[in-house]
């Protein structure tokens, strides 16, 4: 039951990756076998990093049931969590812009993550075996227009909370969900704080004070060096 | 002692824990009496040595709550060699933490490439008013004074600094 | 009372000191617990001081804290009963008085000698029940109200093996008066032996025991606090309480524990008396008149040993479920109070 | 594996099935006898027993539960939120205050899950020093919690033992970190700094103290038959409930899953190099969780012992740039922290902050069995639910 894992070559000096041997992980590999003979077409796409983990992406239709094979099939028993991701980048950034000249554009083109993906919005959920003690990540594509999703605390019950979490933070809606209320707003709260368009007030109320510059010599010109040797040491 | 049952074992704990502190004394301190001192890595308060500072603006820029506000002007200082051209140095006009938003995380500390910035273990200085909590670069540099050596480290640690 | 130190008292000094020494007898005893047990002994079984600025070793912190209670604001809930409110706690503290009264502290220091003290005793110790309920019921709180609930359910369910428990010392006494049981504790012997008179703690063991723990429960100290149970009814019917209503209450459960101690000292340490075998003593009338001074000193010792055993025991043991404590009372300590009377009476004929 | 050494348990047999069919029993009895009209009692969020601010909402009959829904979020503070306006150095500052008492644990599987996009790994003394910082924030942590069962039952002075031997601990913590309560010291690529000098003979003095407040929690607390009386049969998981739900630690341990992650996963810290036991108990009730915590807080010294004495020597820093930019890639890394399991799926889009941050926080799935576990309990036992639950309502709302 002890599932020894083959380590990845780790470096510690950070050179560059390449100098790895390719690391065989079999037993993500049989499992991502045994998976996609289970859920056939229901797959969309499966990534295995050795030694470390196991993406799969299932369609949105079959969410629910995939979770539920999954469970049954291959004794995903333990629900660790459930949550989404928007793939839009902030239109914000770090909220260290400066107000007084126009804001910079940002690309916020969608781009996803491991498995791909052709929404905004992706659902993410793992589980795992409490007896291998081996871990998949399943993710499934929220659609656009609707942004609702099956809910999967008929196979979970522990995914009730997890669901209205992600329900009031990225207004995913959950159809088959008993009680969608809000977890942590205000009833009357309006908007989806975790979306990327949603804006982090504590980042707007004031100026970033690292925008503050030197002011120059006097007498010397505006598009001198901005603030001298020092930060060209740190980097 | 072991057929006792729970229930009076129990007594004898507490019993035996009001006998030791008449004894040894209670593991507390009265304090504004009587001060435990600090660890000398304890992060109490910043300390700002200013002759090091260049206003480079590291420090105000990682930090995670935007507490630190500095405002500068360069200046031309009096060349090092005789003969030399003169040096542009920034000035120090405003160095403010604000310890009612700082959270102590040392992000600070560790940037500053100049050494213009030490951890004291001092901790008393709480204020009545909000405002009073931002301090100047003066009381800034007041913390000088209290700031220790940095300890000697464990068997086996890396001898040479990074 | 009329004579005490072979001075005859008028009428009109017998009230003033009466009225003084109820005061004193009741207050005294609060204080010196709250002190001594509360602020030094819990603190030192927790490795800490307890309060030390307030006077040498903080010894006036409790004048500093009624003090405070005196300052603060009187609160009372919009919704509540006020009228019930504002008499609940003076119920509470006047129980413990009436239950003073018939503790003697001396041959002739007693404030009011009845021939059937301690069912007078047993019977106005109930009354603080009533004030308990009426502060659960006025404080128009769920919690005050469960809190008072169960402190009723608790506390009827405890006056019974009280009144068993000291059934056995009625029976080996003879008589119910409490005077009378101290001199018996006190010039009787065991097998003969009559150096350390016959204080009921040894005979009657299993209704002293019973009995402490019925006080306990009755004076709602942990084990027993579900009534005031912080951690789930923050505090019980006295949760909306502030000020000086709440030293009330305050006062009111020290001093009862205090008195409390008394009334089992006197029923089974002996009270205010020495082994009369000690001086030569034989009856009552040949008690020197100094036992009127030393006796209180003696009652305060013996109730400070007793609320030391009772504080132990609080500061030491977590809580029960409201429904075990009812079960502990009736499956175990009333047929252990009447197998002890059982016990007790049929010793009682052999001999 | 699984090592039991309650004896009362031992002689029960299966406990967990049998006080699983007596709470099943109590909850086909609710509203059957008896049926009043009942009362909503609404506990918290200021309250004593709820160590913050959650708030049950408990619906009554006398004083059985009906149903009880918990309502959180009074203490929501967005860390995910604030994580993506954050650089990944900034980020270890503000994640130290989910589990406020036992923050180093919180900052080691982000910095871990950051290592592992970066494909760094601390040096060896760094990871040792990691793990037994970590252990010592269980210690801190746990001890807190054995003394907070005393007072959350009515037993006041456990909670001031336990406070005075964590202050050894915190101390330990302290004098290496810099923080008491949030260290702050685990930096990607291994930690901020070494070790002051005199520092692990210290720790082994305080270990025997925390081993014997451990015995004298075991005396005061464990052994007493009241504590037992209100803690055995009360609040019972099954295994396959506590694993629906996402439970994790001791309460999963408590029902009898094995499964630690110290032991189970590969993971760059010193676990696999030494020798500690996985207590796991079968009754699944609040004794279990209870007397589970108080073994691991035993073990915990225990392996802070055998580390202290193999400590290697070296750097404490890998070789990481000044500025750090993380690959793009995603990673998930949980540890066992001291209320469960904690992880972090952080998603790097190469920049110099996390694109998105999903914590994992043990405690919001362990509460969110309460609607399920509190039916048909009696007010005080939601008391000694929750506490054994053991809950820090930052790990819950973030």
């Amino acid at each position: 039951m002890h599932l020894q894992k083959p380590k990845g070559e780790v470096n510690q000096l950070s050179s560059p990756a390449e100098t790895a041997a390719p690391i065989v992980d079999t037993a993500r590999d049989a499992m991502v076998a045994a998976i996609r003979t289970t859920l056939g077409a229901a797959v969309v796409d499966t990534l295995v990093k050795p030694g470390d983990d196991i993406w799969v992406r299932v369609m949105t239709e079959s969410w629910c049931a995939s979770i539920q094979a999954l469970k049954e099939a291959h004794a995903f028993d333990y629900f660790c969590f459930l949550s989404a991701i928007d793939w839009m980048p902030s239109p914000y950034g770090r909220g260290e812009d400066d107000p007084s000249e126009p804001a910079p554009v940002r690309d916020t083109a969608i781009r996803p993550g491991y498995t791909g993906g052709d929404t905004r919005m992706q659902m993410l959920v793992r589980l795992v075996n409490s007896v291998t003690h081996l871990g998949i990540n399943i993710k499934a594509d929220v659609p656009n227009d609707s942004f609702t999703i099956d809910s999967i605390c008929t196979v979970f019950a522990g995914a009730n909370w997890h669901e209205r979490e992600a329900h009031e933070m990225f207004g995913i809606g959950f159809a088959g969900h008993p009680d969608l209320r809000n977890m942590y707003l205000p009833v009357d709260f309006e908007g989806y704080p975790m979306r990327k368009d949603f804006p982090l007030l504590a980042r707007m109320v004031k100026p970033w004070p690292g925008i503050v510059d030197v002011e120059p010599l006097p007498g010397s010109g505006a598009d001198e060096e901005k603030d001298g040797s020092s930060e060209e040491g740190a980097s | 002692m072991a057929q006792l049952p729970g229930l009076f074992k129990g007594l004898g704990i507490t019993f035996g824990t009001m006998m030791r502190t008449f004894k040894n004394g209670s593991n507390t301190v009265q304090y504004p009496h009587e001060k435990e001192a600090p660890p000398v890595r304890a992060r109490g308060v910043i300390a700002l040595h200013q002759d090091n500072c260049t206003s480079c603006m590291l420090c105000s820029r990682s930090c995670p709550d935007w507490c630190i506000y500095i405002e500068a002007h360069k200046e031309l200082a009096p060349p090092r060699r005789e003969g030399g051209k003169p040096r542009q140095v920034n000035l120090l006009d405003r160095f403010d933490i604000d310890y009612a938003l700082c959270m102590y995380c040392g992000i600070c500390v560790e940037v500053c490439p100049f050494d213009a910035l030490f951890w004291s273990p001092e901790y008393e200085y709480s204020e009545p008013n909000i405002t009073d909590m931002l301090h100047d670069k003066t009381k800034l540099s007041e913390w000088m004074e209290t700031v220790p050596e940095a300890p000697a480290l464990e068997v086996g640690a890396d001898k040479k600094k990074k | 009372m009329s004579m005490l130190l072979g001075v005859v008292i008028p009428y009109w000094g017998q009230s003033i000191l009466r009225v003084v020494g109820g005061l004193v007898a009741v207050l005294l005893p609060a204080g010196t617990i709250v002190y001594v047990f509360l602020f030094k002994m819990m603190s030192f079984m927790q490795s800490r001081l307890g309060p030390m600025e307030a006077g040498p070793q903080g010894s006036l912190q409790l004048f500093a804290e009624v003090g405070k209670w005196l300052q603060k604001e009187d609160i009372q809930p919009t919704n509540a009963d006020k009228p019930v409110f504002k008499m609940a706690p003076i119920i509470v503290l006047m129980s413990t008085f009436l239950l003073v009264v018939v503790v003697p502290f001396g041959p002739d220091a007693w404030f009011t000698n009845l021939e059937t003290g301690i069912f007078y005793a047993l019977a106005v110790s109930s009354i603080s029940v009533l004030g308990i309920l009426m502060a659960g019921w006025s404080s128009a709180n769920k919690y005050s109200l469960l809190g008072g609930l169960r402190a009723a359910g608790q506390l009827i369910a405890y006056e019974l093996p009280m009144v068993l428990a000291v059934m056995g010392v009625v029976i080996q006494a003879g008589t119910m008066n409490l005077q009378e049981i101290v001199v018996a504790q006190n010039a009787g012997s065991i097998f003969g032996i009559s150096t350390f008179g016959n204080p009921y703690v040894i005979t009657q063991f299993v209704g002293f025991i019973v009995f402490m723990i019925a006080i306990q429960a009755e004076l709602t100290q942990a084990p027993f606090d579900m009534p005031i149970a912080e951690s789930e009814l923050v505090s019980g019917y006295m949760t909306e309480y502030s000020g000086f209503r709440f030293l009330i209450f305050f006062i009111g459960e020290f001093a009862t524990a205090g008195v409390f101690a008394m009334i089992a000292s006197t029923l089974f340490l002996g009270g205010w008396g020495v082994p009369f075998s000690w001086f030569g003593w034989t009856s009552m009338d040949s008690v020197s008149n100094w036992m009127n001074i030393v006796g209180p000193l003696i009652v305060f010792t013996k109730m400070m040993v007793l609320t030391f055993f009772i504080m132990w025991v609080r500061f030491t043991y977590p809580r029960f479920r409201e429904d075990q404590l009812q079960r502990f009372a009736w499956k175990i300590l009333i047929p252990l109070s009447l197998a002890n009377i059982m016990l007790t009476a049929v010793l009682k004929v052999m001999f | 594996m699984t090592i039991l050494n309650d004896p009362v348990s031992a002689k029960l047999g299966n406990r967990q099935q049998l006080s699983y069919i007596a709470s099943q029993a109590a909850d086909a009895r609710l509203n059957v006898e008896l049926e009043t009209e009942g009362m909503t009692l609404n506990i918290g969020p200021q309250h004593p027993a709820t160590h913050g601010t959650l708030r049950i909402i408990a619906r009554l009959d006398g004083e059985q539960v009906v149903w009880a829904e918990p309502s959180c979020g009074y203490m929501h503070r967005g860390y995910e939120k604030l994580t993506e306006v954050r650089t990944f150095p900034q980020v270890t500052s503000l994640i130290n205050r989910i589990d406020w008492l036992g923050s180093f644990a919180n900052e080691v599987p982000f910095i871990l899950a950051a290592e592992k996009l970066m494909n760094v790994e601390a040096p060896p003394r760094a990871q040792w020093i990691r793990t037994i910082l970590f252990e010592l924030s269980r210690i801190a942590n746990v001890s807190l919690f054995l003394g907070d069962l005393g007072v959350q039952m009515g037993a006041i002075t456990p909670v001031f033992l336990a406070f005075r031997d964590r202050e050894y601990v915190l101390n330990l913590i302290e004098s290496a970190t810099g923080g008491r309560f949030h260290p702050n010291f685990d930096r990607i690529g291994g930690l901020k700094d070494d070790l002051p000098a005199g520092w692990i003979d210290e720790t082994k003095v305080v270990m025997k103290k925390l081993r014997n407040f451990c015995d004298e929690i075991e005396t005061l607390l464990f052994g007493n038959e009241i504590f037992q009386s209100r803690t055995r049969g009360i609040g019972v998981i099954p295994r396959d409930v506590a694993l629906q739900y996402g439970l994790s630690g001791a309460n999963l341990r408590a029902s009898g899953v094995d499964w630690d992650l110290r032991r189970d996963q590969t993971i760059p810290l010193a676990y696999d190099k030494v020798d500690f036991k996985v207590w796991t108990h079968p009754d699944g009730d609040s004794f279990a969780r209870c007397w589970i915590r108080l073994q691991e807080t035993r073990e915990a010294t225990k392996i802070v012992d055998q580390l202290l004495d193999g400590i290697p020597s070296g750097p404490v820093m890998a070789k990481v740039p000044k500025i750090i930019k993380v690959p793009e890639g995603e990673a998930w890394v949980s540890t066992e922290n001291p209320l469960g399991e904690m992880g972090y799926y952080v998603v790097s889009r190469g920049d110099l902050g996390p694109f998105r941050v999903k914590i994992r926080s043990a405690s919001f799935n362990n509460i969110s069995i309460t609607p399920w576990l509190l039916r048909g309990v009696y007010v005080p036992d939601i008391i000694t639910i929750l506490a054994s639950l053991y809950f820090i309502l930052g790990d819950i709302d973030r």
